[in-house]
């Protein structure tokens, strides 16, 4: 599990990759990013998300986002991303991943 | 200028670091005009897209400034963001300006938003790549009255008790 | 400019409703370099002092602009307020710089303060006034290394729980 | 009693005078402002303070300063004000003032 606190965006880019790249390739592991307190994103975090998403698939690894704020999850459905972030989230329950 | 309008004018470093510093004063401005909190979040996120993508694309990784100006007037806030970088021809990039599409996640093509979030969370968006790039975006107030943009709040408020 | 100076700039209106932008502006950049709560608190006095002095001696009523700047450097963060008003003796006003001494409240006359907020609140102070007034206020930062302004903070945190 | 929230400052000051002169020239009553909820202040507050405790004391009315953060009583000792508001603050217990 991933709790992203704070703003998701191109100043924070750098230190998000490093913190998720080694959990993004294990693919043994569920991975699942909290957004509770994430207080601003925009199209770099979204990207950074969306390129998560394939790595996971990629693999065939589980992964879900959860407790998305309002004001994100409008950002996500702007984007077009929802589709694939409840995509992931609905295929990650389906094979049996807890929270 | 035109009349009766009012501007504020930040210029950061073309560096990801200081963007932040870009949404503080949108919002500082954006909530002495009597902007709604959701109105605020978009204008930030816009604000951002734009600067994103001077510090991405404007500089080829040489150093270079932003300079944002601020126009209240009466009816809107616009905020033009400028860079003295190396343009792009906005008319082709905008006809790709567009949300994902339901296509499977492994053809989706990462990045290509910001210009679609500018014109989807902003009610004008124009774009000059005369020399460097401008963004002009525009938000208007929904409040009828023409009122002036100063006499909506005060950062205090003094409460008595008899 | 010197080297490793990084200039961020913020053009406001000689009025008093804006001041609070400069502080706004003054907290994004001195969070960033770490400088602490009580260190921020004491350059938001000193810079509203400045601007409040710009706002009520420059212009004498007419509209004008505040210029700052702040140089964001490995030691310190110097913020410069300039305006392009009239102007004063600044030798002259300095020697009356002092807090407010103990004698009887009815002879007390208020005003006076600022420059000696600034004073007491900042590491250095210097005023020209050639050309309008331009207040140059300096906080070192307590810290000893050399680092640079950008890397002690990021905006953002993540954090893992396996 | 009067709260003070938020800014005391140059931009504060018109709506401030507005809102305390009528409590001000009132020397049957007993003034007390409370600061908890001040988050800033400058030498155009402090000022307009120190003018408030001349008006009361040049009425003989009692008047009191409560519960200061300790940042704005930083700036109270180093201008020098503190001495003038503990002084109205003791006046004002002495002549029975209850907060
Ligand atoms: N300020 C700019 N300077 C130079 N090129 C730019 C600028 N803004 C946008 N562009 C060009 O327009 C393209 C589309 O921008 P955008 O829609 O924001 O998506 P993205 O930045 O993710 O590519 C960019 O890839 C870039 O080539
Ligand atoms: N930016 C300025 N332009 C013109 N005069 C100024 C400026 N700043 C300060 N002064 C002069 O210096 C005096 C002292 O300033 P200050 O110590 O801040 O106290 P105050 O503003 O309360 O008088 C002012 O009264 C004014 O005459």
């Amino acid at each position: 599990m991933v709790y992203i606190k704070g703003e998701l965006d191109l100043a924070a880019a750098e230190q998000f990759q490093r913190a998720v790249e080694p959990l993004a390739n294990d693919a043994t592991k569920l991975l699942v990013i909290h957004l509770d307190e994430l207080t601003y994103i925009d199209s770099t975090g979204i990207g950074m998300l969306v390129a998560l998403l394939k790595t996971r698939k990629k693999q065939g690894a589980r992964f879900a986002i959860e407790n998305v704020p309002p004001k994100v999850q409008r950002l996500f459905d702007l984007t077009g991303v929802s589709y694939f972030f409840s995509e992931a989230n609905d295929t990650t329950e389906r094979i049996g991943g807890q929270s | 200028m035109k009349e009766h309008e009012t501007v504020v004018q930040l210029s950061i470093p073309a560096d990801a670091q200081f963007i932040d510093i870009a949404r503080l004063t949108l919002y500082g401005l954006a909530a002495k005009m009597g902007f709604s909190y959701e109105e605020i979040e978009d204008m930030k996120v816009a604000v951002s897209e734009a600067c994103n993508n001077a510090v991405l694309h404007a500089y080829n990784g040489r150093r270079g400034m932003i300079h944002l100006r601020f126009e209240m007037s009466a009816d809107a806030l616009a905020i033009v963001i400028k860079d003295e970088g190396k343009g792009f021809d906005y008319k082709q990039v905008a006809k790709q300006a567009a949300p994902l599409s339901a296509k499977p996640i492994e053809d989706v093509k990462i990045g290509g938003l910001g210009l679609f979030l500018m014109e989807a969370l902003m009610d004008d968006v124009s774009v000059t790549t005369a020399d460097g790039t401008e963004v002009r975006l525009t938000k208007f107030r929904h409040r009828g009255e023409g009122e002036h943009a100063h006499e909506c709040i005060s950062p205090s408020s003094v409460q008595e008790q008899a």
